[in-house]
């Protein structure tokens, strides 16, 4: 039977997550040069449209679809056949069964436009729109269908995985690492400018965050308390992520800047998401406090060894959060909190969610890296994935797309 | 005829146009540079990379005039501009060989004002 | 009997049609000159208000009061007398009868608004007000109360206009045409400068389709299944639109463009909204993707042949993409999604739907058209519409508001 | 007993009032100058994320925790203690008790950060934090616990405030003229520029307007007839208060400014907060009209002749226009709209409950003047509150946060 | 050698540039500037408080020629600049004694194309 | 004493100031400009109507020195400039006839360091 209520959430949580992508863009687009934003917007706005089509015609019926051993859905929701106004009891009793699928469409868009942060200012776009399709279809679809797919082998393996730290966060920061080696760094790299315009990314901030109430949220597929707690917890652990890396800013950096503030707040966001309906609030905290610091200690000191070009930290952040944040379902999960979940270490004293939840992580991140470095190889060695190097220098925006964002003059 | 160009504060811009006005040089040029002096930059940090800033936002000030008028403009760009502190900037006097208004065609001083 | 989730979903639906009035601000802004973004902003801005005040004293009652005739509502809502917090279940049996109003003032105030594509740069903005409230008071009131009001003529004769094909669309987009021709084209035209800031462009689409979600699933009056289709048909149109121009700017200019790519957005979305609550996701795409295409050709061969200024392609897009999904109802519109829809030609084998269809467009589209024109005649005869050319020169910013948007120094 | 579609829109709700802090750092970030619009950004999100901490910490637990002598509510509910996923009927019976507390969040982290515009551009980073903090401690609590706290003495002594006008605007706007005669004047005060990025500005002003449906429309905690009439009224009056203030601009400054009309838009919904669920359409736009008027009045004549720098008028606009909001509860309110609500004086012919609003007024400005006062000369001496005038000078970006907003070059 | 600095209005920069294609001088460096001359500025207002306003935004143009050609550039930017309204702009003329051309170093005139 | 204006690629500004600094020539002038060069522009695209683009971001930096520090301060942005591209940019050499510090009125060379 439909319900008003969880309708109307589960409507505007899609719209809320649609947002994401857009906010994503102008996150992205902020820290790049001047001469790369509409590239990087792009790419993002693409993705929706290119990776949604997708979906559409045959992803979701590859992550949702009946089960074929554990590891696809198999075509019968292929063209969104069977897919129709009213509810799918397998994954949500109380909404229109077409409701779930564009729900479940805002986090397949959203995921490869992720990875962008990784090669910015130097990817062709037409290669990229053939990654993003493919990367869906052989990386995305499958996962989403282990971790959240009735009959997904890790699903019933027994992985907690809320709203997406393993199948979004986890995969899409694994590829934006293979990403990163596969494309090489920056022309100039690392004196690559400092970003061009910080109120966009703030922007951008604000519009992740907001969306990300319905990420989160509407993951409860219905209205009430599940939704209540996945809300609180979201929005507890952006905050704590936000105050870990202003305060390590200050400490060692001498200055609490912006962009810390803003990369602590997306940190505690992604750390939250696998757990934001399984934990209580002050577990909350402390997982965005965590990841606030783990993302800083990986952005400042792992990259800058290592040398690897994440040009926006798509890995440093989302791929270090995710991580962290599976983890921390199988610490502070509480059936008490969420019936359908789990106890983990904190409360159980048992370390089995723990383990299962570090299996998951292992899973996903094995295959996520190993298929994407093979795809941008292949990809690379097909068409080509970089543009020359006068493109580099000129911009994306001129050379990818005779447009300027901004006119100097007039 | 001279043609001068200075480099100040930003926010000294107001009171120096104030400053000019009252030699009754009121027409000028108004552009936003960056200034590298002996006033230290301010150094930057993103995402906790620190970036050696050594730029400063300045504005510069170009006025063509008659030669005689130079010791006068030059007094109240100091009078506008002047604080004490280091990064107060600069003042160039450079030749000009000649000057045309558009709308009347005249060339040379007349053309000046 | 009001409930409480079809409650909560047209509350949100009615902020978030509120919010495409600032998206359009924004996206009309970005693309004029640098000296004329303050004089988009207080048209659309004022228009709301102005409109809106409108609305509520007489506005609202000329379209949804009891009918007169088939053509006009009459006065007995006027001052919002008899709307109240009970439910009017002439049209929304569930929701509150002042939800209803607020809901239907959103599209109100943003119709007007889209005109100002036609004239941007260069029309005063005193004219610019009253033209605003006499053509709510003219044009939008009598056509909404066709179309939408119990007794209106065309809704009688059977006309489906999910969420205002005609009602916003046509009827903007030939009030433009109209505009663009009385008003005249801009001094120096076409060499009328390139968008000033793209970002600013792209941040007003996005929130344009996000509004469009209320605009469209709000339009169902009730949160279930309708609602839910409502914004799985606007989802997919946008994105089909999306690609169709990004693949013919592809092929014909040689490059993808941001601008490109958001036009087609706007006219997938323009051209879905009569048909969003009556057709399948499959036609969505359809209706979508050839929204984009024959927008493409209207901007791009049509107006360049026929010299009009159409400055932001407000009858381009929105008359264009409007006139095409009114007449793709008539093709794809199926009971099987909408019990209160009617069969389109594709599904019934018959073309009564679409000529009831046909005769609607061509009814509106000439009253529209007819009553703008002699409105802006009227109005140019009176006080003049246009700036003086040199206000023209240095910018509506400065001479009609005395701000700029943007310090230079400082 | 939980109801789905009453969370769904107190979720939503929640989730609108958290995007009006990034929306007032726009409003706020566009209006000042260039080097220090970041300054602004960092202390509106660092207000959400410090004072959200002790909001779960100890806040909500002194507003709303059980009651003690009618002034403040103790510390059964720090920590969540006790606030869990079931209603609290005292405040909420159809939404979990968490909700309720998060909605209330939103509203504690916005008032501080409504006060920044009155120190803008000189005040300390660090100083401003422990402000936020203490004052959201020994201000904010204890008014919200005296006026919306079940047992607080001015809610059993029947002051009405619907959604904040006292607990927030009028206690924001009496504690930025405290500060604004604590701080001091920025350097060169009066010229101190004009306002950097109106674009920034606009998109502040839409953000805040739409948020503001949930600030005042989610005060109803229940979704249907009083948070319709909240809705309802919220759009008039910001429709009301903006062409207020046009008028106003047009006839005494010559020209209509999009400055003036944001600023008409804002003292209208601010004005109306308190009256939203209390009073009637008409009534709202009478309110939304005389709060223009009274704040253009304000801002332009009493500010410069009394000469404080209250950099961007939080006190002009947010104290102003929240006193006769509250003040005009006593005029308008009419259980004919609202049961739970009170009949004014223009409909009981009573002037008692305008009297039992004066006093709410004259208690909570008194209170909140003194001792915002009293804290800010304490912290003054003790850490000091304004920047080196020579980093005053440079900007606040560069010197406490070592950022730019904008690059010049790249 | 010359160095040649234009002051324009904004929206006459497309025609300059072109008329001075016609002459076949290509080759030029355009910013944007503040100018104050005898075309009043217009007075801003931000939350009714009148700014005086003085200062119009500009173009400005920069051309290294050989001296023989400047009248020619002069005629050029003067046909492309001429409205016949105040605020038309100015032309001023200055020496210069070398230009290097980075890429190959070639110095003196043959720098100059 | 002379005025050098240098035209540049905006992203040889870090490299340029470096081999500046090297040669001890610390203060500079920075601006953003447009230039029409040699190296052709790229055409725009518009709502698919092609606009064709002819300036080009770059970068213009000033410095007023010593007349026998110009070889170095040229050596020093051909240095930092160089990458043997057309749009590798040009340096134009002036004469200066003052030069005052504003903070302690200095004049001549001694005001330039
Ligand atoms: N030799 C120079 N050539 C070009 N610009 C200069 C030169 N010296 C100073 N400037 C400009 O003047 C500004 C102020 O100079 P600075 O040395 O900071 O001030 P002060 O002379 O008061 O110590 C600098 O930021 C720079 O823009
Ligand atoms: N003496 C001058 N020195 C520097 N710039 C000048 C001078 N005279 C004019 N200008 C520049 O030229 C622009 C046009 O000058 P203006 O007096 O308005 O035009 P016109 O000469 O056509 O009356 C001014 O805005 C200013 O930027
Ligand atoms: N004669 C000139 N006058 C003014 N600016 C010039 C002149 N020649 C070149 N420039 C500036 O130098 C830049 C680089 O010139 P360009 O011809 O592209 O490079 P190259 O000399 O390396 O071929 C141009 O974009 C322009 O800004």
């Amino acid at each position: 039977m439909i319900d008003s209520g969880d309708t109307a959430w589960i409507v505007i949580s899609s719209a809320l997550v649609l947002l994401m992508t857009p906010g994503l863009a102008f996150f992205y687009g902020g820290l790049v040069r001047r001469k790369n934003i509409l590239s990087v917007f792009m790419q993002c706005l693409m993705a929706v449209c290119v990776v949604g089509l997708q979906w559409v015609l045959f992803g979701y019926s590859l992550a949702f679809g009946p089960d074929h051993g554990g590891v696809i859905g198999g075509l019968s929701f292929a063209g969104l056949n069977n897919v129709g106004l009213l509810p799918n009891a397998d994954y949500a009793a109380t909404i229109p069964h077409l409701l779930f699928m564009v729900f479940q469409m805002m986090f397949a868009v959203i995921t490869p436009a992720l990875i962008i942060g990784a090669f910015a200012e130097r990817m062709k776009f037409s290669a990229f729109l053939v990654f993003a399709v493919l990367w869906a279809t052989i990386v995305y679809d499958p996962l989403a269908h282990w971790v959240w797919g009735v009959g997904g082998f890790l699903r019933d393996y027994g992985a907690l995985d809320f709203a997406g730290g393993t199948v979004v966060h986890i995969s899409a920061g694994m590829a934006a690492l293979a990403a990163a080696l596969v494309v090489g760094k920056r022309k100039g790299y690392p004196e690559t400018g400092t970003p061009h315009n910080l109120a966009l990314v703030v922007l951008g901030a604000a519009l992740l965050w907001f969306g990300w109430f319905g990420f989160n949220g509407g993951s409860a597929l219905s209205s009430g308390a599940i939704s209540t707690l996945a809300f609180v917890t979201t929005q507890l652990a952006a905050m704590a992520g936000a105050i870990a890396w202003v305060v390590l800013d200050w400490v060692l950096a001498k200055r609490p800047t912006t962009l810390g503030l803003l990369s602590g707040l997306i940190a505690g966001l992604a750390a939250v998401t696998p757990a934001s309906g399984y934990v209580g609030p002050m577990a909350a905290l402390a997982i965005g406090a965590i990841a606030g610091a783990l993302c800083y200690i990986s952005v400042m000191f792992v990259k800058s060894r290592l040398q690897y070009d994440d040009s926006l930290d798509a890995f440093g952040i989302h791929g270090v959060a995710g991580t962290w944040g599976t983890l921390a379902v199988g610490l502070w999960a509480s059936v008490a909190f969420n019936p359908n979940g789990a106890d983990g270490l904190f409360l159980s004293g048992a370390a089995h969610q723990l383990l299962v939840q570090f299996v998951a992580i292992v899973v996903v991140s094995a295959y996520s890296f190993v298929l994407s470095f093979a795809l941008l190889k292949l990809l690379d060695k097909f068409m080509g994935l970089r543009v020359s190097p006068d493109h580099e220098l000129i911009g994306l925006d001129l050379t990818q797309h005779k447009e300027s964002a901004y006119t100097f003059l007039g | 005829m001279k043609y001068i160009i200075a480099v100040i504060q930003p926010d000294r811009l107001e009171s120096v146009v104030e400053a000019l006005s009252e030699e009754k040089l009121d027409l000028m040029t108004v552009s936003e540079v960056l200034g590298r002096g002996r006033q230290k930059g301010v150094a930057e940090v993103y995402r906790s990379h620190v970036q050696p800033g050594s730029l400063l936002r300045k504005v510069k000030i170009e006025i063509a005039l008659q030669a005689d008028k130079v010791p006068q403009a030059i007094d109240a760009i100091k009078r506008g501009a002047y604080t004490g502190n280091i990064g107060d900037g600069k003042i160039f006097v450079l030749d000009l060989s000649d000057c045309i208004r558009i709308r009347t065609g005249e060339t040379g001083e007349s053309a000046l004002a």
